[in-house]
């Protein structure tokens, strides 16, 4: 991180108000009624597919967790999040051609797949890690998944074949403590996840993940083994999400409303809020800076508001076409 | 009479099951807020012992429901969407469905595995679907799949009193459809179809949310062509007395399926139509089924599950 | 031409082929000893990096093979059993299938699931079974059903070659099988039927072993009824064509197929002759497959698995 | 194991002689081709199962691995290997009532299931346990699975709502170095599994399966925990199989041949030597008293083969009976 200059620096800010407004369009879309199917708020996560992708290569392969439906990762690459909004309203200029109004797909970003059976990541993503090594020109493979997708048996089998085989694969773990209504302390067994990766003999480090350097200098030593060829390891990231699990959905643990004050607690270390303060304090970002970058992305998302409307629909003739690949 | 929705009455049967026989218990994910069902009357009444969160593990969720039943219990496994049937596919289509005859009748597996299914909201490919004809084709599982609130209440509660793993999927679109219903107990035996709409000219067989746009569908050709639609209610056991029944009588029929067509439930009634009542048919079986396609999300997905117009259409084409 | 037996020609394809194209890779669970082809020469040839030994993890191996298909590479996952496809089901009948389309085309999972097939030896309800219904009832996944060394050859040539993932399931029964084949390079285009004899009066179609039960079935009725054989080779795509055309000749048609029965490949193929050729038939198609329960072991097999007596009786019945 | 008695210990050798021979009866049959299935052998597994179910109680529920096809722990528990040759044969006298002719079921002993999918015993096993819990009556579960086993996403998924939910389950890995023909070295990036019970915060202890005594020792403790309601634990219990993975095959690694002299070393320490020779050394086991229990378990596995030779097949008839209950 020391080696991050001061307009490295104020990208990362950017990136986590670029990524923010485009995720709360999505919100305020859904809230209308526009939105064409669910959709899971990255609110309080973006410090994780920002700062982690903003060590990747164009090349490298990358699987987005659900937050944000890619929102955080292609912003945090340095993709444009424009294809988000047209996705969810079923439109062919959407990221998945508006064919499930949910998918991401951009292979020459190395965005190869994504499912909708969480867990499908870690076995998915070995795949493009085994692709990745047999290309030997060193390219790894980031998958983001969530704390519930761990408890999936995809996860072990993915962690232990890749940890045999050395596959060149980071696996960010994004802990929000729950998935769904279920909280993580009553469906794991153990406190820190990234101490399962002790299973593999991988390494597997905390992090906090409210804090977007903190996450990219985590994200570049693991990426950084990953080229070596010293492979896998796993990165757990403490979060917390600011919203329901998708929206319009209750926001309950278990059965029972989520506790207020737990909100406003992990709202204090807003993940831009706490990259503000820093860079603000380090007299790099300025009160100007920080309102045009704000203006900025304000512009793109109404932007990609339009876009989305005034986008045409897939053509339904093409569906039986894409069944199988000619 | 009371009136009461779908799942209500999906939730008054669980009430009523678990209330009366102590080794009836729900497992799955989130079940206490019972998403689906959108009730926390069971959990507030029964507590964390009998709704039993467990972690995001459907191999450990089902697997842990084939033994349990085993053992003895009753246990009614909440898959979410019925999609993610795939996600325990050993467990559920082997080890569920083989237990009593791998083990020559020694130990059965009485246990439900309740999901969510079909379209209509645009939910894409993994979480649109009705896997019936996957449970069909791996024998020694019951398949329940009800239409109205009275049936989906009677049949949950024999689902969970029969002797033997039973899926019963649910409707995403029926979840809010109002009926009256008794107000008493009532069961309604698997395997007993129900004649919908009675007619004389063609016989229309539907299950879950295509029982609706067949009665729709009879309705527009109201006038013209007089459609009985008979609802299996449940396709293992399937009541094909019934629908040979209807058919001497129409000699035309229309099957509507939501699952995919190829190798789906459609072409089986089809098929068992043809061995059993060939020189009553004056039209081949017509079948009216989500494409041979994945499900699509958003805007695409009425390109792929059955519309009330295709089924106008193939009534029509059988009624020459 | 040169004799070769079945597990011979899929292990010359799958040689040829990686000789030819250096992204084909196996992957699997000992495939360098390759339990079910029995052969060694492949490691020895191409090495570990490309007859990849695997953990005991199908949800790893199958997802792997996804991936590393979307990414470039044409794997082939060796399953071992057939069966083991319920053991990745998500990943194989959902994520496979499903790539092309889910993403709109614009990345595809070109790969092959190999699994050994079929009854013949009491292995039992989990060891049994050709899950062919499954595999077509989830579009998206070709299928490849060889039934001689020849079509073994040439069809898995082809399904490396594909650009989408082919479930190719080969048959214990069949493995010993010899048979002349050239010994230049061929080719089988997926979706030509093979007609492996002619006949009059009625049509068989099967796949796999069911093919050598319905020509021993043609043999024992030799002078009494002129038996059609036709062989799809592969059940998606399907040559509907050439079965239609030969009904059109015969008018009398029975399906044999070892998958289970209900919902299975017969019924959708009687549907759809039904469809095409309705007025054409002199009788209901005819099938005869794996009775409506698991694979029983040992001595129990044959009573659920079709035996020739059953073909034979089926081209009697329909030939009244 | 302190508090064994010497007629303990002569019953553990003696199970672990009728297992033996039970075995080798198979393995026989096997070669003479009479058996209708495959048959995995025991031996050099047979101290595992036998010292292990030697504490559980009639109720407790019992899942075995396939080596030996339930033989060691039937005779651990004390049950009669006798239906083994039966089942084998197809006959209705095996203890599945030869429908597979390979699968056990006893439910008077506590023997529910057991499936043909290489891990399935994890998470049916953990059904088995949440039914003992629901009793409230102190029973356990015991499980008996192969390293290979524990690679597939059903191990991780079962250890860890066991360990959540607490379930009294106690998971007795095998490890024989190898599953099928690729061995651990390969397909574990750890050395020991016990290690991974850490992941699921619950005891793992390595455990010398080849000693009768220390398996039986540490299946004690563990059973006591899950009797009390602590949960479950894993016992790795280091193993060798004498035999090829199934009679009749290669016995090879990866695709060459095992090693010679890794199999005779191994054989040293032979399960059925060990004990003997501890116990001739403690002056239990003498001579006349070998000689004995080596005659009677002859006998028994030729009543055995005889009983299996003379029963009748099951009625075909039946069959469609068995595929719902009634
Ligand atoms: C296999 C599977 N099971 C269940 C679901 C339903 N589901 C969607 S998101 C989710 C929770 C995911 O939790 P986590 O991985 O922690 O991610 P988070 O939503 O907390 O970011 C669940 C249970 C699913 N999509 N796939
Ligand atoms: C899900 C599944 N995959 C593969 C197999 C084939 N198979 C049978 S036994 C076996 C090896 C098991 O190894 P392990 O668990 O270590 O037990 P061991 O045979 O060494 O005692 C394999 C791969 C199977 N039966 N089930
Ligand atoms: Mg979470
Ligand atoms: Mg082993």
């Amino acid at each position: 991180m020391s080696n991050l200059t001061n307009t490295d620096k104020i990208e990362l800010y950017r990136k986590l108000v670029h990524t923010r407004k485009h995720d709360e369009l999505n919100v305020r879309m859904a809230s209308e009624g526009k939105l064409r199917t669910f959709y899971h708020s990255a609110q309080g996560h973006e410090a994780i597919g920002v700062g982690a992708c903003s060590v990747l290569h164009k090349d490298d392969y990358l699987y987005p967790h659900l937050r944000g439906h890619g929102i955080p990762y292609v912003v945090g690459k340095g993709m444009d999040p424009k294809p988000s909004v047209s996705e969810h309203l079923g439109k062919a200029t959407g990221w998945g051609g508006g064919i499930t109004g949910v998918h991401i797909v951009d292979k020459e970003n190395g965005i190869f797949a994504q499912g909708g059976t969480i867990g499908s990541a870690f076995v998915l993503s070995a795949g493009f890690a085994l692709a990745a090594k047999k290309n030997g020109t060193g390219q790894v493979c980031m998958c983001f998944v969530g704390d519930g997708s761990v408890q999936r048996g995809q996860a072990h089998e993915a962690m232990n074949l890749a940890s045999c085989w050395k596959l060149p694969v980071v696996w960010v773990v994004e802990n929000n403590l729950m998935a769904w209504f279920t909280p993580c302390c009553d469906s794991f067994a153990l406190k820190n996840i990234a101490d399962m990766a002790k299973s593999y003999n991988m390494p597997g480090k905390v992090i906090d993940g409210m804090d977007v350097f903190a996450v990219r200098e985590a994200a570049e030593e693991a990426v950084d083994l990953a080229r070596k060829g010293d492979g896998p390891s796993m990165l757990e990231c403490k979060t917390y999400r600011f919203r329901p699990h998708s929206e319009g959905r209750p926001d309950v643990c278990h059965y029972l409303p989520r506790s207020e004050e737990e909100i406003a607690e992990w709202k204090k270390r807003d993940p831009l809020v706490l990259c503000q303060k820093k860079l603000v304090k380090e007299k790099i970002l300025t009160k100007n800076l920080i309102d045009e970058i704000e203006l900025e992305a304000d512009e793109k998302a109404k932007e990609t508001e339009k876009f989305a409307l005034e986008s045409p629909y897939p053509d339904p003739s093409i569906l039986n076409t894409l069944v199988y690949a000619p | 009479m009371k009136e009461i929705n779908y799942w209500q009455a999906i939730a008054e049967a669980l009430a009523e099951e678990m209330e009366r026989d102590e080794t009836v218990f729900i497992i799955g994910e989130n079940v206490q807020e019972a998403p689906f069902m959108a009730t926390r009357e069971l959990i507030q009444r029964f507590g964390p012992e009998r709704v039993m969160d467990a972690p995001l593990s459907e191999l450990a969720i089902a697997g842990a429901t084939v033994g349990a039943a085993c053992a003895g219990y009753r246990p009614v496994c909440d898959l979410n969407f019925a999609d993610f049937i795939y996600c325990a596919a050993d467990e559920i289509l082997l080890k569920a469905a083989q237990q009593n005859f791998a083990h020559a009748g020694k130990v059965n597996a009485p246990c439900v595995f309740l999901g969510v299914a079909g379209g209509g909201f645009g939910t894409g490919p993994e979480h649109s679907h009705v896997p019936s004809a996957m449970v069909l084709n791996n024998p020694g599982l019951k398949l329940v799949l009800p239409s109205t609130p009275y049936d989906a209440k009677g049949l949950m509660k024999t689902a969970i009193r029969d002797n033997n793993p039973v899926c019963y999927f649910f409707h995403k679109k029926l979840m809010g459809l109002k009926q009256e219903i008794p107000e008493d107990e009532y069961l309604i035996p698997l395997g007993q179809a129900d004649i919908k709409r009675e007619g004389t000219d063609v016989t229309v067989v539907a299950t879950l949310y295509m029982v609706h746009h067949a009665l729709e569908a009879a309705k527009q050709l109201e006038g013209k062509i007089s459609v009985e639609v008979i609802d299996p209610r449940s396709l293992e056991p399937l009541d094909m007395d019934t629908i040979i029944e209807s058919i001497k009588k129409t000699n035309r029929v229309v099957v509507v399926d939501e699952d995919t067509q190829r190798c789906g439930v459609a072409a089986e009634i089809g098929q068992q139509i043809m061995e059993l009542a060939f020189d009553y048919l004056d039209a081949p079986v017509a079948r009216v089924c989500s494409a041979n396609m994945p499900v699509a999300g958003a805007e695409m997905e009425k390109y792929c599950i059955p519309q009330v117009e295709q089924v106008v259409a193939a009534i029509q084409s059988v009624c020459y």
